[in-house]
Formats: C-alpha cells, structure tokens, sequence
C-alpha cells in the first residue's frame, strides 16, 4: 500500500477547493492500529484531517471507519478491550499524551453518533447540557439563544419548538439524530465527527444537514463517515477509502471519484450506489 | 483549642477558599482564552486543598498526641516491683488517663488546691459524676496534672499548625487558578478516591468482621480439635458444669451446616419462582397502575419484622401443615410442628419482595428494542420473556438471587421458630433442624459462661459462614461473569 | 377504493398457512400470564394474612380504658406533716396511688373500713397514677387541697377485661381480675366514667414493666435516628461505592476482591454486625452503649451490601449509548454519571435504599450485642443517649409474660408498617419521578 | 460526657424483677435517671461487666447462675477486682400443660423415662422406647410424649438436668447395663432423646406458650412467674406431690428451683450517679420482701434472715 | 387531497411490472389513522400493498412511515399510548379483529427495524430464535440449514460464518442490521415490513439486500421505508408519499418518479437526493 506516496502525489498537485498553498493539517493520523482484545480492527492507519475541510470516510460495513473515527477523539478509550496504537495529532499535539485531558479533547473534538442517542431528557436539556457543563452560557437568555441557534442549524427547530420541554426520545428517528447533531453543534467543537449522522434522515433533512456540513466547514473541521458516495462526493473535499481495516486510498474527492488509484477503491464506487 | 472548634474553623477557610476561587476563576476569564475548568471548580478545588490536608493532619495529630501522652504518662510512672498495687502497667496508665480526664471536669479553682490524696480527691470528682476505679492511687495524681497540660501545649500547637495547613492549602490551590489551570481534573481525581474509598469501606467492612472474630475462634480451637468441628456430625455442646463429671460437649458443624443450606434452598424454592414471575407479570403484564399498587405491597412484606414471621409460623402456619398432614395420612401428621419445610416458606415469603422488586427494576431497564426485536418475529410475549428479556437481564437477576440466598442463609429468627433449635442431620423436609445463625444467636446470647468453647464456638461458627459464603460468592461471581449478556 | 373494478380484484389465494404449533403456545403463554398472576397472588394473600393477622390482634392497643375520677388533691395525704415548703422531696414522695383510691373509694361508694374490698382496688387502677398525679402537683402545688376531674389509666388486666378479651368462664382464681372488680367495672362503665380513648401513650411513653404505662416513645426516637443515620450513610456510600465499581473500577483482581466480599457481607447474618459494631464501636472507639448513634453505624454496615447490590444492578442497566453520547459532547466521566447514569438508575437504587431500610428497620439481633434491646424508660434527647428500636420493642414484649404486652406488640407492629409504608411512599413518589422506559 | 445514668446488662430471666426495680427506682428518685437494663444473657452480661472499670462499662450484671471462678478471673485481669455479689431469691422451674388437661402429678423418674434419650430395659441399654405418657406412668395421660423444655442456652436447663433427669436417673440399673465409670453413667443420665418428642426451646416462655396452644396435649416448662401470669390458660403439675407456689418454693419443699443474683462493681459505687440507691432500693423488702411487686411478678422471696444477710454484706461492701 | 379518485385512475392505467390482469391485494389499509395519546399522527390512510410486489413508503423525516408500517403487524399493539383507528386486512380478513391472532399475524408478517436490535445472544441464536419459537425445525440439521440460508439471503454469512457462536451485539452497526434482516427471513413470512432497512449498510451490502429484495418478491410480499428516493425507485414497483401524517400520493412506482400528481411528491422528489 503506497499511501504515502500517493499522499504527497496529490498533496502536490493540489486541492480543488483550497488550492491555497497554506493548507493546514487540523488532526493527523499516523501508523494508527486498533485492536480489540485479540482482534486487530484497525492497522498502520495514515491518513489527514485538513483544516476547514470535510473529510468522508467510505468503505464496506465492517471495515474499521468507526473505528478510525472514534479514536479521533479517543472515544475508543471507552470500550475497555480497545487498545490503539500509533499517534495521533490534533494541532501538532500527540491526543495520546499523558498530558492532554480527554474531556477537553471531546469538548474540541465533537460527535455524532451512528445510532441515535438523546438523552432522556427533554428536547431543551439535550441541547444545552453540552454549553452547561462547557459553561459556555452565563445567563438563561445565552442559553436559549444557543438552544435556538443549534436547532436550527440542524434543521430541527421548526419540528421542536413548541415542544422543547417534551422528552428528546419521544421524536421520530430522524428528529432524534437531528437532536444529536444540534446538540453536537451547541458546544461549538473545532472538529466534528460524524458517523453517518445523515442515515436515518429523509432527503430534505439531509440535504440541510449536507448544507448545514458545507456552512460549518467555514469555521469548523469535519471528518464524516457515510455509506453514500454521493453524500461522500457532494459533501466531502477529501475522501478515504477503507477496507478490511486498512486505508486503501485517500485524496482529493474528485480525483478518488474519478480516477482512484486502487482497484478496489474503483470496484467500490462503480458498485450500484445507494 | 478543641478538636470541634478547629474543624469549624478549617471548614470556615475552605468555604472563604471557594469563593475567592470562584471569583478569582470568573474574573480571569477574559474570553480570550478558553478556560480549561469551570469557575466552581477552582473554587472546589480551592475548598478541598484547604479542607482535606488540614483534616488528615488533624487525624494525624489526634492519634499521635495520644500516643506521646501514653508514652509520657508511661516513663512518669515509678518503677514497678512486685507489690505495685496496680496489676498490670498498661492497668496503670489507664487508670491515670481516667483520672486525667476526670480533673478537667474541676474548675479552676479546685484545680488550684488539688488534694494529694485520692481519698480526698474521690469526692470531688464523684460530685461530677466522674467514675473512677478505686485503685486509682495517689502518685497518679500529679503525673496526671502533668499529662493535662502536656496534653494542652500539644492541642495548642496542633491546632495552629492544623490552621496553617489549611490556610496555606487554600492559598495554594488560589495561587494556581489559571485559565488553563486543569482544577476540573483536580477536583474529579478526588473525587474518584473518595468512591474508591467508599468502596473500601466493604473490604474494611471484612477486615473487621474477621478481625472481632478471629482471636477467640483461636481460643476455641485450643481446647477444641477443627477435626472434631468441621467433621463432627453431632452437635452437643452442652453447658460447662452440667452433668455429673463436667462432660466435654461435642461441636460438629455438619448437621449446622446440612441445616443451613437445606432451610436456604427451601426458601429459595419459594421466593424465587414466586418473586421472579411476580417481577414478570409486574414489568410486562401489568398495568402501570396496578404495578404501581402491587410492588410496594409486595415490598411491605420485607419489612415485616421476622420475628412476626416466626411467631406466624409457630401459632398458625405450623399446627396447621401438621394437622393438614394428620388429615392426609388419616392418623399420625408426617409434618412436624417445627419443620425444614415450615421455615423455609415462611422465609421465602419474606424474601419474595427481594427477588421480584430488583428484578422487576432490571426486567423494566431491558431495552425497548429486544422486546420489539421479539414480538416483530412473532414471538407471544411470553417467549419474549423467557428466552429474550430474561436471559438479557440474567446477571442482574442472579445478583438479586444471590443477595436472596444470603439473607435466607442469615437469617435467624424465623427458624428459631418455625425449624427449632434441635441440630438434627436429617433429608426429611419435614424435620426440625437448625441453622448456624440460629446457634450463633443462642450460644452467644445464652445464660452460658462466656469464656467457655460453649460460647466461643458461635465465633467460630460466624467465621466458618463467612467463609463459606465467600466461597459460594466467588463460584456465582465466575458464573455470573460467564454467562453475561451484554445488550446494544 | 371501492370502485376498483372487480375483475381485476381477485380474491388473495389463501396462502399455505404454515403449523407454527399457536395453540399450544398460546396455552403456553396463558399458563405462564397465569403463572405470574398466581406468583402475585401468593404475594398479595400471604401479605393480606400477615397484616389481618396483625391487625386484628393489635388494633385494640390502639385504645386504652380509663377511669374517669373526681381526685381531691388532700393535704393530708400529700403532706401529712406539713413539711413540703422546707422539703421540696415531700411532694416527690407523697402517697399518691391513695389519692386515686380515696377517689374510687367515693365513686364506688366502698366502705373505707372494708379491708378485702380495698385490697381488691390496689389492683384496679394503673401504678401509672402516682407519676400522673405526681406530674399534677408539681406543676401547680396550689391544686393540693382542691378536687380535679383526672381520667386516671385502668391497670393492664382491667383494661383486657373491659375490652372483652379475659375469658370469664375461667374459674375466678385462675384469673386476672376477680368477679367483684368486674361489677365494679360495669358499674363504672354504666355511669360513663370508665371508657376507652384513643391510646396516645402507646406513642410517647418509654419502656415500663406496667403494660398500661409502656409505650414506644423512645423506641420511635431511637429508630428515627438510626434511619437518619442509616439513610445518611448507607446511602452516599453505597452510592458512591456502587459508582466507583460499576463505571471507574478496572476490571481486576482489586475489584474482584471488593465485589465478591460486598456479596459476601449481604449473606453475613446480622448479629455478626452486631459482634463488629460491639468490637470495633464500642470497645475500640469507646463509643458509648446503647446507643442510636452506634445502632445506626452497625446497621449502615449491614445495608451497605443491599445498597451496592441493587444500585449496581441498575447502573448497569443504562445503556451504553447515553454513555457514549454524554462523553461525546466533552463531559468528563464524573459528569457523565451524576448528570445522566445516576438520574437513571434513580428507580433502582430507591428500589435498595427501601429494601435495605426495611431490613434495617426490622432488626434486632445486630442491637442485641451494641445494648440496645434493653428496658429504656427516659426518651433519649441525642442519638449519643440510650434508646431502643421498633422491632427490639416489639420483640421484648413479645417476651412478655402479661398478657397485655402481646396486644401491644402487635400494635407496635402495625406502628412499624406504618413507617414501612411511609418509607415505601415516598419511594413510590420519587420512583415515578425518575422512571422511564428508553 | 459523664455517665448520668445506671446501665446494668444480662439474664433474661432477671430482667423483668429489674426491670420493675429500675422503673420503681426511675419513680421514687427523680434525681436519678431510671436505669438502662439489657437483656442478652448471662454470659454476655458478665462478659461486658467483666470488660474493665469506668465509664464506659456497665455497673451490673444480672445472671440466672453464679458468676464462674473462669470469669472472675477474666474480671480480675481486666482490672475488675472487687465485685460484690447479691442474691435476689429464687426462680421456681414448673411443668404446665394446657388448661383443659387433666391434672398432672410427676416425678422425676417420670420425666427421666419420658425424655431420656437412652433407657435400660430388661436389663439393657436401648433407645428411650415410650411414645405415650401413659407408658412411663400409667397415671399420666394417655398423650403422645410432647415435652418443651428449656434449650441449652439457657440456665434453667442446666437445673431441670440436674434436679430432675440425674435425680430420676436409675443408677444403680445404667451401672447393670454395662454403662462403666461414673462419668458416662453422669452423661447417659442426663442425655435428652432427639427424635422430636423433647423440644429444646431457646425463646422465651412466650414461645412455649405458642407451642402449647398450637399443640395441646404437649407438655412446657416454664418459670413460676410465667405460669403465674397465665394461669388461665396453664394447669401446673406437681413434683413429687408438691404443687409449685412461692411457698413451697420458699420452704424448699418444691424440689425445682434456682437461686438469681446480679453483679456489681464495687469500683463504680459512689461514683455512677444512684448506683449505690438503686442496689439498696433493690435489696428492700418493699421490693424484694414476699410482698413485694417482684413477688408478685413471681419471684420467689428469699427467707428473711437471707435477705438480710444480703443486705448487710452490700453495707458492709464485702466483695468477691 | 384527491387520493381516491387519482388511485382508481391510476389502477386503471396499470402497472409497469404486474401489468397482469389478476393483481392481488395482499394487504388493505382503510381509513387508518394513529394516535399516540392525545395527538395524532397518522389521518385517513387508504392503501393498498399487492401480493408479490415491493411497495416503498417515502416521505420526510417523522410524516408517519413507521407510525403505519408498525399498524401492519400490529407492533403498534406494543407502545402503551398508541391507538389504531380504521380497518386494516391482510388476504381480506380485518388483522384488528378480535379473532386475529397476533401473534401468527406478526409471524405472517415479519419486520426488520430502523436500528439494528440484535438479540445479546450468539448470531446463531439470533436466527435460529424465530424458527424455533414457531417450530420450524424438526432437527438441529434443519436449523442449521435455515441459519445458514437466511444468513446467505441476507448478506452477511460469509463475514460470520466462522463465528456464528459470537454474540450478535459485537458486529458493526451494518453487521447487525443485516443479521435482523436474516433474523426476519428465518421464519419465512408472507409479507416483511423493513422500516429503512438499509439506512446502516454500505453500498455494497445494500445492493446485496436489494438484490434480495428483488428475489424475495417472487415469493413474498414487500412493504420497505427508505429515505433514498433511488432505493425507492429501484426496489419497488409502487410508492407511497407521506406528508405530516397523510398520505400524499400512491401509486406505481415509475409514474410516481416521472409524473406525480402532487404537488408536494413533486417539491420532494426533486429535493437534493441522497
Ligand atoms: N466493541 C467491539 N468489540 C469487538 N469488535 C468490534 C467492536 N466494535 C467493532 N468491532 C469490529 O471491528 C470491525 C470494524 O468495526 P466498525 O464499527 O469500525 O465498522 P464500520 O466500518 O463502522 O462498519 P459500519 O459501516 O457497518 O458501521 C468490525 O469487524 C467489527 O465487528
Ligand atoms: N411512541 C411515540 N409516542 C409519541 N409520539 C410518537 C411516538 N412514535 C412516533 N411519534 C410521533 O409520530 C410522528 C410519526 O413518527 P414516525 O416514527 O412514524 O415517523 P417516520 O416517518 O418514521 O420518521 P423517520 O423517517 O424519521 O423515522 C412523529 O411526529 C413522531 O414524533
Ligand atoms: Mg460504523
Ligand atoms: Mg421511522
């Protein structure tokens, strides 16, 4: 796997949406393996996260893009048989350091979950449990104004907002993961994470979710697990392609989609697409 | 200055530590850049560092000023020959402590004119209601003025430098408050020790059960062979200074121990299918309403008292089963009065509620999605039950099983009365036997001499449960541990 | 949908329907419903037996006869010397217990000449009368010389009799109360001056070998206090201790260890507790007996275990996902499990803290060695002061040989499920507050 | 802070005379706060008593049987020397059946061949054979034997073995059978048949109460004092033709008794607020004496010349 | 909303893939509408689902898809506060009727859930478990044979066929669904109910679970909610359009794509797709 080769290739020739010399590394990856227990999920992982950029990972079910995921921002320290390995930066600093406070790291490094998961509280303490613990809001009207603000940049408010003290898991599995990406945005996170936030959306949620990507990506840094190329192509500036726990390929999204290098990169994204 | 006073004062600080802390915090945080740790927790922060040294040392000095103060009483006391009036020197300053606290109870005045004599002094002391031994002599009394003021010089030094700990803490913790300054982290790592503490405290729990336990388990087995205890089938322990000749007792655990499990496993035969269907029907048929009314029903009758249990089985529940069985047989009753049987259901009821309370909490907390996962296939509810939600809360139910088994295997009362007192080896259920709780209770509380194996075998007995029940624990723990399902 | 033409409707084909064996699983699932409903019915009939039981033996406690009587505070009797204004112990010691009879004696119209008649009322009205009246004066000598209208307590047998519960068919000197106290006391009943009222002191007074002047003052003080402190104390710990196991512990032999001995403590019988409260609270940090304080600390240690059981249980029965989501958004694990782990285990933990308490409540043998099953007869003012407990209240009357003391048993026991249910209440009400099915 | 109040702590069988002591004491000196009495037992009460000297040990130990030379010394080693001993009176030991029964008139032999677990017949030792009182007497009953009988933790056991299965014991029969030395002789005498016709009872006389309710052709021991308060629904038996009463008891003509006594430390006298009162108040004859309530209750007076005595040794502070 | 007379016009017309006279209705929706508690969520439903056909149900996030799936084998029965209105067959008996058996109704008609719900249990178990409440399986060789077929159908044997004996919980998000997916097929329904099947699965197993789809069709009849529009129109011969708990528009499955009558199909079908 000549990753790194293929790497600087196209660092050199340049990125279709910034194309500006000074592209800067927001989170990178470097020789990342995962295992749990016994079993490696996850091996010699290079791979890039570029400031104010939308990174897509893609890959067949079950092979390791979670997994990648969930150790930028060391969720996998959770799960007491996971064990990574390799280093991992964001801003030029190791986020395996002894030093660095993992809740700190979440807090810079948000995300969003595959499955769905408010808490059970109601619709107005999920969004602002996130900006209460960060102290982000001094007085109630802050507090309502980022409840607001995040619901609506998650194209939930007008659904919710009569009804913000009922309980989050009373709502529809869309509105729930739209729930959780509000509540992902409320704590205004450097990077976000998402895994497949957009798999139980309808269309048009997801098309505002996917405008709601490119408008954060202003400001924000964005690493997106998605099983739609599409999605992967609209969205997505850089792309990574996984398999079987090994990056295959990564690189500029329109090249990735056009002209991959690897074989299976190309059997992959010429498969009937969903 | 008293112990009370300090700690009023080490508090006091801690709480002035808070909110400078605080306050210091919020005015640091410009908004340029982003605090590490909320402002509160500075001043937490700030609190503990001004409080918990402070109250170690505290704990420190306390343990270490008394133990100088026994050395000091020590070496002040004259030589000790063989007529010492005192027994023992241990004895000795003891009797001087007692004698050292009693003086605080005199005004100054009196303090002043201290008589030399204990006989003179006795009436003094006693008007304020002081207890003191009458071997107290009269040497002790100014080596115990001494240890007074001793002991003030040293509580004075104590507390100022207990206060200035704290003062200090609480200015450190103050001088670190930073935007970046991790105090969240802090405060979090304290509190972890405290839950690890708390946590310890069942270890310590342990250590003392067997430590109260132990020295005269000891003595028992001086004059008591283990073969003859752990082996023995018969238990006759018999009085000291019955029976012409003073005969030795026997103490064989075996018909205890046969007692024990047989009475256990009676009443988890009953608590546990009743109670475990019970938390079924309750967390899966029926109405919240009525589960509502039933549950804590259910629950009242954990609390009855035992020894309503046991006198519910000697006057009702027992004659009846024996005359029940007379009626059966058309002559003589098969159930005796008192019966392995009687006991265990009478237990088993009290322990239903154990079972079907926590278990209907852990069948509630299944998922909705297995239940879904389930009927969606077209399962009725009660497979869904048997082989979905059950299996998937099984630790939890074992656990609630477990704590039912411990409390059927320490429970006394209800056997007294309802199984006797009478340590048979039998397999008819319907028999009397006993437990080892139930001799625990009886050789301990009875008219028996107290330094006598007669007694000191119910220590022996408690360890030997103890350990058994750890044994039996760790066997569930490994089962438990095997067989978990582990639902999302 | 009506005006689908009908030739291009035709009828489904049947499909092959398969045997999937339903009636045999519904007998099934009928039996197993049935099963559970019969599981609670055994229940609900044992707890129907037990409380009809106690009900019906200890409702009467509830109620005690008194013999309303015209008392004349005599001076002469009081201080026949004429001392009390130089002796103030005059008053202490006067003979009141004469007062009460001197008043009987009226009412019933004896003559005071009449020796076996006066030795007959000795036994009529409660020694309880002489602190009653002794309370009197001393509280307003200037009464003495005066007449009062005192409703002044029957003695035990007497009150046993007037409620009907002496079997007059036993010949009279195999009895407690002799035929004339009988006449007497349907005398005093036909002129209204001898009924029941409402037993308040079953509530306020202390121990007392006088069935009629005991009651479960201190016993209520000292159980409150050790619920206090049981509450206090088992609660955060085990809480914290369950927390501490549940989500912070790694998995290894530490935890092992403190895991199996906190099983181990729950089997441990609980007059074992009572061995480690006598060694270590007593003996070794000179703690003093018979106290609530002590009783508290020894019965903490024993509901520890249920406490750490139940509340384990149900951490574990959160799901991982509000885990994830909560540590996602940056909350540390310490916030993760007060702010969302801990709120949701709320119905379990509650669920141990009841079950746990009412075993605590309804102890005995633990307090036997601490001394607290003891005869108390001042109501303790601290929880450092001797004082008893619910059921070692209950079970010392059961040990009692009068009569009386069983009806008072029981009404001490209706007193304890009183308390039970107030404690389940509350846990119901805050159980509804918390509980949520995700 | 200083102890106030009197704590006295062991028998069970002495704690309801003490009880009404302490409440009468709490009555009449209302300076001093009623005393503390704990039920547990005699060796638990001796044990505490035995613990050391001060205040926060307890002043009296109640006990149904004489303090042991064993625990003396454990008291002299903690530094408790000087103990005085008093003797309160005396616990008659009786057997009762159910009301209804008939009259009853036992001997000790009796109750040997009833409850014995071992009996010599036609000249050999065999396991106790009678089912039936009627088989051990022909005057008894024709019940099924049903005996409750104190357990071994309780003193009274102790004398219904000595006084009534080593008195019916045949010796001379046991000696034919081949039963050796004395020892075993002592031992088989006195050894209780197991297979459920004699009940250990380790409650309290309430429990043998409950039993006899629940099965009336069965047979209790009780105390005097207990029987006396639940005479109507208990017949006494006689022993040996006496019927039991504080009388006969007295006079030494009942033949079950035991004698009852409390401990105190010497060291804590005049020291514990009322400590001394309370044994004074005690050792009256308004509470002791034959009158008394304790006499009511069922104690059985010591004769006058040995309650004086006692009183004199308390004055005179004469200790173990 | 003219839905009846549009369906009876378009019934007339045809249908592209069952064009054949003797079009069988499988299941009838009439009239239905949901409450949960007080509100409702569902109004007025008519449709029809037909034998051996696909019919998708398409619509925003939280308009009522689920709300009505779940009416079909009445696993609406199972949320406390949910009240079915209306008359709904299946082979023209009411599955409301008191006489209807629900539990053989729901093994008629089978169900697959939006999130994956694995049984903690091995996967073996998981798929043997419907086969052997409902007695399927004679022998242990049988069961193997279902397990092992349903597994294949579904996608997903050769990622676990070695480890049929590991619980179904720890596979990947898309492991799982599709191991429900098996889990449903094991006891062979008439008609399986898929509420966003493949909302979890990479492209290459959704294309697998669509080629089953596809293949199921023969024998079984389909009803499936999906948020992809192309999922809609490959899998499925007709679509239904849900709005705020109405049904929009019904109707084959090309015409719906090409020529909606509503305005509202309309706006979303040419909304951003996914
Ligand atoms: N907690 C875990 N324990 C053990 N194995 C795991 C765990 N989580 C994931 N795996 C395994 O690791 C591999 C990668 O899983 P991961 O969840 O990263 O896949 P994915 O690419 O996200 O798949 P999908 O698209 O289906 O979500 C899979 O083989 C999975 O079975
Ligand atoms: N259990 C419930 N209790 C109350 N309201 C509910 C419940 N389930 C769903 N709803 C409400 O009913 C409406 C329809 O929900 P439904 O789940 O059917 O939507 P959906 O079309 O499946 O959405 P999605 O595509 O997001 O899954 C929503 O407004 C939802 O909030
Ligand atoms: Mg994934
Ligand atoms: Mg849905």
């Amino acid at each position: 796997m000549n990753i790194m080769t293929e790497q600087s290739l196209e660092n050199a020739v340049g990125d279709k949406v910034n194309a500006k010399s000074n592209e800067v590394i927001k989170m990178r990856g470097d020789k990342v393996g995962v295992f749990y227990g016994e079993k490696q999920a996850l091996f010699d992982v290079d791979l890039d996260v570029r400031l104010n950029q939308v990174t897509a990972l893609i890959g067949p079910s079950g092979c390791g893009k979670s997994t990648f995921l969930r150790c930028l921002n060391r969720m996998n320290d959770t799960i007491d048989s996971a064990r990574v390995i390799g280093k991992i930066t964001l801003d030029e600093e190791d986020i395996y350091d002894k030093n660095i406070d993992v809740v700190e790291l979440r807090a810079r490094v948000g995300m969003v979950f595959q499955k769905p998961n408010p808490f059970p509280k109601s619709i107005y303490e999920n969004v602002a449990y996130g900006p209460r613990i960060h102290g982000l809001a001094k007085r109630k009207a802050d507090m309502d104004q980022i409840v607001e603000s995040s619901l609506k940049k998650a194209a939930i408010w007008n659904e919710v907002k009569d009804r913000l003290q009922e309980p989050g898991t009373g709502l529809s599995g869309g509105q729930q993961q739209r729930l959780c990406i509000a509540r992902a945005i409320a704590v205004s996170p450097e990077v976000i994470l998402m895994d497949e936030p957009c798999s139980a959306l309808d269309p048009i949620a997801t098309a505002r979710v996917e405008e709601l990507i490119d408008e954060l990506r202003q400001n924000y840094t964005i690493v997106i697990v998605t099983h739609s190329m599409q999605q992967a192509a609209r969205v997505s500036q850089r792309t990574a392609m996984f398999h079987l726990g090994y990056l295959v390929e990564e690189g500029a999204t329109d090249k990735m989609f056009t002209t991959p290098d690897d074989k299976r990169t190309q059997d992959y994204i010429t498969g009937r697409f969903g | 200055m008293s112990s009370l006073l300090v700690l009023a004062i080490v508090v006091a600080i801690g709480l002035v530590a808070f909110f400078i802390g605080r306050q210091r915090a919020a005015a640091q945080d410009n908004g340029k850049v982003k605090p590490h740790s909320r402002a509160h927790y500075h001043g937490w922060w700030a609190f503990l560092l001004g409080v918990l040294p402070a109250l170690l040392l505290l704990a420190v000095w306390a343990v270490g000023s008394s133990v100088y103060l026994d050395r000091h009483i020590h070496a002040a006391l004259p030589e000790r020959t063989v007529d010492s009036k005192v027994a023992s020197e241990a004895l000795d300053v003891s009797l001087v402590k007692s004698l050292a606290r009693g003086l605080r109870k005199l005004d100054a005045g009196t303090l002043a004119g201290l008589p030399a004599s204990f006989a003179e002094l006795q009436p003094l002391l006693a008007a304020r209601g002081v207890a003191l031994a009458s071997d107290t002599q009269d040497y002790m009394i100014p080596i115990a003025v001494e240890a007074n003021k001793v002991q003030d010089r040293l509580g004075l030094f104590g507390a100022v430098v207990i206060l200035a700990s704290s003062i200090a803490g609480a200015f450190y913790a103050l001088r670190q408050i930073a935007p970046r300054a991790r105090a969240r982290n802090n405060v979090e790592r304290l509190m972890l020790w405290g839950l690890l503490a708390a946590s310890t405290i069942a270890i310590l729990t342990t250590v003392g059960i067997v430590l109260s336990m132990l020295f005269q388990t000891i003595t028992f087995f001086e004059s008591v062979s283990p073969m003859s205890f752990f082996f023995g089938t018969v238990w006759d322990p018999r009085f000291a200074a019955a029976g012409s000749g003073g005969s030795q007792g026997q103490f064989g655990l075996i018909p205890l121990l046969a007692g024990t499990l047989y009475i256990a496993a009676v009443a988890l035969l009953v608590a546990v299918p009743v109670g475990l269907m019970s938390a079924v029907y309750m967390a899966e048929y029926a109405t919240p309403r009525v589960r509502s009314v039933v549950k804590p029903a259910l629950e009242l009758l954990a609390g009855i008292p035992t020894i309503v249990y046991g006198i519910f089985a000697v006057v009702t529940l027992g004659p009846f089963l024996r005359d029940l069985s007379a009626a059966l047989t058309g002559g003589s009753p098969f159930i005796q009065g008192q019966s392995i049987f009687t006991a265990g259901l009478v237990m088993g009821v009290m322990l239903i509620p154990v079972v079907s309370s926590l278990s209907d909490d852990i069948i509630t907390a299944v998922p909705r999605a297995m239940r879904d996962g389930s009927l969606g296939l077209g399962a009725t509810r009660s497979e869904t039950i048997k082989r979905v939600i059950l299996p998937a809360a099984l630790p939890g139910i074992v656990g609630a099983i477990l704590l039912t088994a411990s409390r059927a295997i320490g429970e006394t009362m209800i056997v007294v009365l309802a199984a006797g007192v009478a340590a048979n080896l039998t397999i008819n259920p319907f028999e009397a036997m006993t437990t080892i709780t139930v001799k625990i209770v009886n050789q301990l509380t009875g008219d028996l001499e107290f330094n006598s194996p007669q007694t000191l075998v119910a220590f022996a007995l408690g360890l030997t449960l103890f350990a058994l029940t750890l044994v039996m624990n760790i066997v569930a723990l490994y089962i438990v541990r095997k067989y978990r399902e582990q639902y999302e | 949908m009506t005006d689908i033409p009908m030739d291009t409707m035709v009828r489904a084909a049947a499909h092959p329907r398969r045997d999937i064996g339903l009636k045999a699983r519904y007998a099934a699932e009928r039996r197993f419903r049935i099963y559970g409903a019969v599981a609670i019915s055994v229940g609900l009939a044992f707890l129907a037996i037990m409380l009809i039981t106690i009900v019906s033996k200890g409702y009467t406690a509830f109620w005690q006869t008194t013999v309303s009587l015209p008392i004349t505070f005599d001076e002469k009797v009081i201080d026949p010397s004429g001392k009390r204004a130089t002796d103030p112990s005059v008053l202490i010691k006067a003979n009141y217990p004469k007062l009460a009879e001197n008043a009987l004696v009226a009412k019933l119209g004896i003559n005071p000449d009449d020796k076996p008649a006066i030795r007959q009322l000795k036994g009529f009205l409660s020694e309880g009368a002489r602190v009653q009246l002794r309370d009197i004066v001393a509280a307003d000598p200037s009464v003495i010389g005066t007449t009062r209208n005192v409703n002044i307590l029957a003695a035990a047998n007497l009150d046993s009799a007037f409620k009907g519960q002496i079997d007059l068919g036993v010949e009279e000197a195999r009895r407690k109360v002799s035929d004339q106290q009988i006449t007497w006391m349907n005398k005093l009943k036909a002129e209204g001056a001898m009924a029941e009222h409402f037993n308040t002191g079953l509530f306020t007074y202390g121990a007392s070998s006088r069935p009629e002047t005991s009651g479960m003052g201190v016993a209520i003080i000292g159980s409150f206090y050790m619920m206090v402190i049981v509450l206090l104390l088992a609660l955060p710990i085990g809480v914290a201790a369950s927390i501490y196991l549940e989500e912070f512990a790694k998995k290894n032999r530490f935890t092992d260890l403190i895991e199996v001995n906190i099983n181990n403590l729950a089997a441990v019988p609980s007059i074992v507790f009572g061995l480690l409260g006598l060694a270590v609270f007593i003996n070794f940090l000179g703690m003093p007996r018979s106290a609530a304080f002590v009783g508290g600390l020894v019965l903490t240690l024993m509901t520890l275990p249920t406490i750490i059981i139940a509340t384990r249980a149900a951490l574990a029965a959160v799901p991982p996902s509000i885990r994830s989501a909560a540590l996602g958004l940056g909350a540390s694990k310490m916030q993760m499990v007060f702010h969302h782990i801990l709120p949701l285990a709320a119905p379990g933990i509650l669920t141990g803290t009841i079950i746990g308490l009412a075993r605590a409540l309804g102890e005995t043998a633990p307090l036997l060695l601490i001394g607290m099953v003891a005869f108390v007869a001042d109501p303790p003012t601290t929880p450092f002061d001797p004082a008893t407990a619910l059921p070692v209240q209950i079970y010392m009357w059961a040990n009692e040989a009068e009569r009386a003391f069983v009806e008072r048993m029981s009404g001490a026991i209706i007193i304890l499920l009183v308390f039970l249910m107030a404690m389940n209440i509350t846990a119901i009400v805050l159980r509804r507050r918390f509980e949520r099915r995700w | 802070a200083a102890r106030d109040q009197i704590q006295v702590a062991g028998s069970s069988t002495v704690l309801p005379y003490a009880k009404i002591v302490a409440e009468q004491f709490g009555e009449t000196f209302t300076n001093f706060k009623t005393p503390v009495v704990e039920s547990g037992g005699s060796g638990a009460g001796i044990k505490e008593f035995c613990k050391g000297v001060g205040e926060d040990t307890i002043d009296i130990a109640n006990s149904s049987r004489p303090i042991k030379k064993d625990e003396l010394k454990s008291c002299a080693d903690a530094g408790v020397k000087e103990v005085q001993e008093v003797r309160i009176g005396y616990d008659g030991i009786v057997f009762a059946t159910d009301i209804k029964g008939p009259d009853w008139a036992l001997v000790p032999a009796d109750i040997y061949k009833a409850l014995a677990a071992k009996l010599v017949v036609d000249g050999k030792l065999v396991d106790n054979p009678n089912t039936k009182w009627s088989q051990v007497n022909p005057k008894l009953p024709e019940w099924d034997i049903a005996a409750y009988i104190p357990g071994e933790k309780h003193g009274t056991r102790e004398v219904f073995e000595t006084k009534l299965l080593d008195a019916g014991c045949d010796k001379a029969a046991l000696k034919a059978a081949g039963v050796a030395d004395d020892k075993e002789i002592g031992k088989t005498c006195i050894a209780i048949r197991k297979d459920g016709k004699a009940v250990d009872i380790d409650g309290d006389y309430t429990e043998t109460l409950a039993r006899i309710d629940s099965n009336k052709t069965g047979v209790g021991v009780f105390g005097l004092a207990f029987y006396e308060n639940n005479a109507d629904k208990l017949k006494v038996a006689t022993v040996e033709g006496i019927v039991p009463s504080t009388e006969t008891i007295a006079s030494g003509k009942y033949p079950v008794s035991r004698p009852l006594f409390f401990y105190v430390k010497k060291a804590h006298l005049g020291v514990v607020p009322g400590l001394k009162e309370y044994v004074e108040f005690f050792l009256d004859d308004q509470m002791v004496g034959p009158e008394s309530p304790l006499a009511e209750y069922g104690l059985v007076a010591a004769p006058d010349a040995e309650r004086q005595a006692q009183r004199d040794a308390f004055a005179a502070g004469k200790a173990m």
